[in-house]
């Protein structure tokens, strides 16, 4: 959660800035709790299909912060080679698919994966992540409808962060809960506080004994909040201050922290220290990246059919 | 050992790739219980059982996200569009997620879209498009469509065990009106060879799809005027043969490029370019582009008829490069 | 009603094997009481999207036999003038919006409409009428979710007839009413009894009082049943036989004689006669469309652009 | 009276056809409070108000879809879409829907859809893409994409006020890089007019979009070793100005093919099979294309600008087809 707090501000508030990040930039801040109370749950077998806000998800799966890193800077050794860019990552061997920008379009797509789950009678599931603004598309729909009809084995984690883009909720759908729209599917659901990381936990663990069981899709609504701008370079002056004052107090990390002072004996220090430890990592990470090469043009024509 | 239609060869392909592999499985609709609206998956939800024949919901973009995630989870979907029309409800799966895999992070996707295309069935504007350019043009995808039912049946198992993406228009006209006795062995067509459908040394009509057999007739009858016309089949759209496409047009320097679809941003364009860049000094007339007009696909018979490239069209023109 | 039966009986079982209708060729049977029920209280500054059952809908809206003949076998003077075929006509100055064969496409469009009148502060509705099967399309959820956010009059007529092509409702959906699926939208449903073409009017009623008073849309899910194949070449082998027989004792028609022998004195003879009228004026459309021409070849390229 | 630029020149047509028109209206995402992604419509609700500057949910088919229906019912729709690589997600409402209206039922359909193209701003494989060619295929549409500000202006006036759908694709790399001084009174520019960038009279390149730019740059270049070239910008791609295609052609006898789009199903094989045909025997040299290579659009600096034409290469060929 720090690590992926503090590397998305490394990445956003440093190398964007810096130029050494080119292109769009999206960060989950605020929004940690999810993809780590979540993927943290995941078996090997499983796969999972992060947002573009679910920089953990990939880190929980064992891609480091070298490559990441080495991936926003269109490095040779990046997860994609330089071929694409940010958030658009993914790793075969670690089972997460890197979206694509139509936003949605990894619904119909995780419906496939929990597909050939079921068809070789495995227990694994599909950990899919969207958004609200995703809820709006063709695609969520009929991927989630394909889905229910054939019960596959997929969780759902919608992060409702109130906003598409510029977009309140309320330009975007008539009803106050997103969980509501799955009934459409006969998917059970349930509504969490998606800043408190226990709790997401708790709903997956719910939603995986549901899906492993083979009794089809589970839907886990993450209320939350974007505490940045839509990329880096949205001042988001559309968002009132007061929504985000209120949320801010509602940080997923200082929530944890407060959790683990009260019930696991935490005190400052730790978390000094924990900062310290996942500074170092990013400062090492990066002085890596950046020695990284760039693609060597000579391969620009490569690895776009099996056979070139 | 009677001969087989185009539309049984495609069934038979399929057929046996699905007994050689039991990673292969179809998706689509109405093509378990009802055996498509085409009939090619006839029988095979009998023979290999609901888990690998799948009946889907109405949903193209759902069906073609569906087999993209079922392929990089390790299976080889063959997917049905009821009509190649509809493909357009699934572009952006097809385009944006199914296309580009494997350039961004290496994953293959082992997929097939088989798609009912073409005209000449009083289909009108939505059940007859040639929807082959979008295709073409999208990096990441291979497109093929058959002429004979010799290759409709060696492409769609070269398709399936092929592991990029596959396009397989099938051409509605050509199921139940061209067949042929087949190997009984089952036998592949490499995807990305062309073949020379007949051999000609005046000029060469480069095409695909039914328009083979609307060549070879003007082929023939030109051949009574003493004009030698080689009809080449491209059978594979991408990736294009281009030694056939310049060896053809070197050895005749006249070439005609014809196809059923509509004329702007056709295929004849892309060949057109091919050979006046690299096969320029060999040419003795102007690249003839024979093709329907710019107008959906009309429902009448008597504007349909006007519409699609005919023998009299090839042959008028045929004559006219001869002349040249 | 008797005036569509009868007309999609003599396209179908006469012209069709004749081969004097070329293409496809679908037909409403049993399904005639949604769009009579409905269509009957449009206004002519409403707006009807009709499916391609529902030809009922531009019979009501003055669109005649002789032209619908004219249009299903390709002759210069339908509806399309030899351009489009079948069940997709339609007509700008009757407000009938012809449907492209793209299942659901025509509910984005409805949307549309809707937002014209909106536009411009009418009290005008739009009539949009499809199936079960277009539910499962991800153009009916962009379609309906757009029309509730903007608040625009639409009227949903949702034909349930429980089948799609050969694919029964539990292979498209895991719920048993679509109406469920408005929820989603905030959108106020009910279902009725589609074969019920009094039911069907009652309930259009409620929702026009809905729409026409600047409430948002509504939707009506119409429980029927397809008493046809799917198309002219389609025997249907896959519905049961029993509830084939089911549904025939439910037949639109015969209900509505039922309630008007019982209620408004009607008996056998004014049936009869009403055939009877309905086949002259069915003969003489017929003859009249047999006369007309044939699209001349030379206008093919006409009419993609308006100046051509 | 200072210089405007590309974006500016739009969001003043735009502007100005709202102030004309009342039917105009504008939907999409992002463009009212926010007042778009590349702010093409700032400042709008505030002036014309939340009725005709319409936030629409994140739903490209809806948008499409809905654009059709008003435009069906009395409106002029101008629709954003927030990269150009998101019409796929609308690609049957556009292509079978609002582009065939008129052919059907006559009904036309007086709506813009306004997107974002191109590449050279590091976007990767979906915020770069050239997506054209499959709106040029389709019958029924209009495509423009204008290269300077004076006709990014006077494009999109022209657009609004046509009665046909028009796929208006803005170059995202030249909203800030072109500018210029622009006409005090509101100019339109035809729709299917090309234009003459530069005269010259050795060779000619025929082009759109930024690719004008990277052209005039060889051309200056090529002056300086003594070859004249002439550059044309079409302005439009569809209709296409064939008599201006054909006459610069036939002047210069040496044609370049040049596109920022990828090779195969790009434009420069149309304009190939329409000079190869209509222009053969005034060709002293192969029709040259210069295109992207077949691959997405990469997002690494080093790979964008390989993959991307650049002068250098326009400049190569043109001195190789000068000695030809
Ligand atoms: C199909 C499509 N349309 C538009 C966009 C541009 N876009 C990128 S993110 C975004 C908002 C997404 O909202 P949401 O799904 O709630 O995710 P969030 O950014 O809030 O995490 C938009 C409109 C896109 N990526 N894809
Ligand atoms: C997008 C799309 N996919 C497939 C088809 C082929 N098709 C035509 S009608 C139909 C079934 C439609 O079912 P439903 O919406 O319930 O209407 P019904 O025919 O039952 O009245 C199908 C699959 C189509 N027309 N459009
Ligand atoms: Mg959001
Ligand atoms: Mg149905």
């Amino acid at each position: 959660m720090v690590m992926m707090r503090e590397l998305e501000d490394r990445i956003e508030k440093k190398l964007y800035r810096q130029g050494k990040v080119i292109g769009g930039c999206y960060t989950g801040r605020g929004q940690e709790a999810i993809p780590v109370g979540s993927a943290i749950l995941s078996r090997s077998g499983d796969w999972l299909t992060p947002s573009h806000r679910d920089m953990a998800a990939l880190l929980i799966r064992g891609i480091t912060p070298r490559e990441i890193l080495a991936q926003y800077m269109g490095r040779a050794t990046g997860l994609t080679r330089g071929r694409d860019g940010n958030m658009h990552m993914g790793c075969s061997r670690r089972h997460c698919v890197p979206i694509i920008s139509s936003i949605g379009a990894s619904i119909p797509v995780a419906t496939g994966l929990a597909f050939a789950m079921r068809y070789r009678n495995e227990s694994n599931v599909v950990f899919n992540y969207s958004g609200d603004g995703a809820t709006s598309r063709g695609d969520w729909h009929e991927g989630l409808n394909m889905a229910s009809v054939m019960e596959l084995p997929i969780v759902y984690l919608c992060n409702n962060n109130l906003y598409a883009y510029s977009t309140p909720l309320d330009k975007q759908m008539r009803i106050a809960d997103i969980a509501v729209r799955v009934e459409s599917y006969g998917m059970p659901s349930e509504i969490v506080d998606g800043n408190d990381v226990l709790a997401v936990h708790a709903a997956t663990e719910r939603a995986l004994r549901h899906a492993r069981a083979g009794k089809g899709p589970y839907f886990i609504e993450c209320k939350t909040f974007r505490m940045s701008g839509h990329s880096a370079h949205d001042p988001a002056d559309y968002v009132p201050r007061g929504l985000r004052e209120e949320w801010s107090r509602k940080d997923p990390i200082l929530m944890l922290q407060k959790h683990m002072v009260e019930h696991a004996g935490a005190d400052e220090q730790d978390f000094v220290d924990l900062r310290k430890r996942v500074l170092e990592e990013i400062s090492d990470a990066l002085e890596w990246a950046l020695a990284q090469p760039f693609p060597d043009p000579s391969t620009l024509e490569a690895d776009v059919y099996e056979s070139r | 050992m009677g001969e087989t239609t185009y539309v049984e060869a495609i069934r038979q392909g399929i057929w046996e790739e699905m007994e050689r592999d039991e990673n292969v499985f179809l998706m689509g609709e109405d093509i378990a219980v009802y055996g498509g609206a085409f009939k090619i998956t006839h029988g095979m939800l009998e023979r290999f059982g609901e888990r690998r024949v799948v009946d889907a919901p109405l949903a193209e973009s759902g069906i073609v996200g569906a087999g993209t995630g079922a392929a990089i989870n390790g299976l080889r979907p063959v997917l049905e569009m009821q009509f190649a029309d509809f493909m357009a409800c699934g572009f952006d799966q097809i385009t944006n997620f199914a296309a580009k895999c494997r350039y961004r992070w290496g994953q293959a996707i082992p997929m097939v879209i088989r798609a009912p295309a073409g005209g000449n069935i009083h289909g009108g504007p939505f059940h007859s498009q040639n929807v082959e350019m979008p295709y073409v043009h999208t990096p990441g995808l291979k497109v093929v469509q058959p002429a004979t039912a010799y290759d409709a049946k060696g492409l769609i198992k070269a398709a399936i065990r092929d592991n990029d993406p596959v396009i397989y228009l099938e051409h509605k006209y050509l199921y139940r009106s061209v067949k042929e006795r087949l190997p009984s062995r089952g036998h592949t067509v490499p995807i990305g060879k062309a073949r020379v459908h007949r051999v000609g040394s005046d000029i060469s009509i480069i095409t695909y799809g039914w328009m083979v057999h609307v060549a070879s007739e003007a082929a023939e009858r030109a051949a009574a005027e003493g004009i030698s016309v080689e009809v080449v089949d491209l059978r594979t759209l991408v990736p294009l043969d281009r030694e056939a496409i310049l060896s053809t047009a070197r050895k005749t320097s006249k070439v005609i490029l014809l196809h059923e679809d509509t004329l702007t941003g056709g295929l004849g364009g892309e060949l057109a370019g091919i050979i006046g860049e690299h096969a320029f000094d060999y040419l003795d007339g102007p690249l003839v582009r024979i093709a329907a007009p710019d107008t959906p696909v009309p429902f009448s018979d008597t504007l349909e008829k006007a519409f699609l490239p005919s023998s009299d069209q090839v042959l008028e023109k045929t004559r006219w490069l001869h002349r040249f």
